[in-house]
């Protein structure tokens, strides 16, 4: 299945996007597509940290992931 | 209504957020309004940029609210967020607390902006003379 | 000028308190307003009247100013404080704080209401229905 | 010597005046004057408590007097 994957702060920059289409297996995990973006963006594992946000709610590692789930990189927030 | 989450790309009105939480049952109000300050860590800032996760920005803010509520004896509240660039002396967040005695205000406003701080998914950029971060990203 | 204090017979105004201690040097502020409720311990209040010994609550506000100054590295303090025949929801208190960091706000703001309520002579009388009562006078 | 004695709140009440005189001994002491003011307004003992304030400052009861002194009697305060 395809996922999009939103982006914000420094990961919109890592992206070099605002939004990047990612092929996922059929149940993919939300930790399997940590480790695909880390993969294909090493410098996502040089950050402080990062979460997933899945449909507006941060996301655990388990969580099945569906196509039209709206997913996003959410990297230390820093609003206030 | 008794709790208002809004992001806006325009200049927040103070007023506005203070009058929206007056109320004839309250005797308090406590307010925290972040400014733009002209240096960070000893080096000047030219002007910030805040980005949002708009929906998911919204309704992290508005569970704060909601926990405020429950936590505290507080009877309105007000968090507004801005976007977009904004130079030194401008405000990106007021955050409004009233409730009928001054400790629940206080206390549910100091959570409030703390909270904000670590949960809801809004970006800063500091921009300096010779370049820019995003605030907290890098170790 | 760091520190603004006032006594007024004239409605507060909010923003004009906030407007004075806004800096390029300070990333928060925290505001606290007092208002006037509409019932306390559960008896209808018809208004409040307030009065100051104008000279000495001047000059015991200066001093929590410059103890909130000393105590706290906080950059600017209001306090306005106004007197006479107050409505339900009007304002007798405003007091504003700026910092370069939120915590000293907070503290000195909650530290300068607190002590004002304990050593300020300005005296409150609560207005009911059936009669009227200066506040905490009697045991 | 007589002295100007200034009431607010609930001692403006009690002295049924926003001042009063009182003649005071040369070189009294401000608890003095407490005793003065209780023996003269008996209701002032029946409020929570009192100060006297001296030019501006709150007083010791070990102040000496001054005809030239501001004086004010200072009920339990209830701004803000």
């Amino acid at each position: 299945m395809t996922v999009t994957i939103l982006a914000f702060g420094i990961a919109k920059d890592i992206f070099g996007a605002s939004s990047i289409d990612i092929e996922l297996p059929a149940d993919a995990l939300a930790s399997d597509l940590k480790l695909l973006l880390e993969d294909k963006y090493p410098r996502l594992k040089q950050i402080r940290s990062y979460l997933l946000a899945v449909n507006n709610e941060y996301a655990n590692d388990d969580l099945v992931l569906d196509s039209r789930d709206e997913i996003a990189v959410i990297p230390p927030v820093s609003g206030g | 209504m008794n709790t208002y989450i809004h992001i806006s790309p325009t200049p927040l009105n103070i007023q506005s957020c203070i009058d929206l939480v007056m109320s004839p049952s309250c005797g308090g109000i406590d307010v925290f309004i972040g400014t733009v300050r002209d240096a960070t860590k000893g080096k000047q800032v030219l002007r910030l940029e805040f980005e949002a996760y708009e929906k998911m920005a919204v309704s992290e803010m508005q569970k704060l609210a909601d926990r405020a509520m429950q936590q505290w004896p507080v009877q309105k509240v007000v968090i507004h967020h801005r976007t977009g660039v904004l130079q030194v002396g401008e405000v990106p967040v007021v955050i409004a607390v009233a409730a009928a005695h001054r400790d629940a205000a206080f206390e549910a406003c100091r959570f409030l902006i703390d909270t904000l701080k670590q949960t809801v998914p809004i970006w800063k950029k500091e921009v300096f003379e010779d370049g820019e971060v995003w605030v907290s990203a890098t170790p």
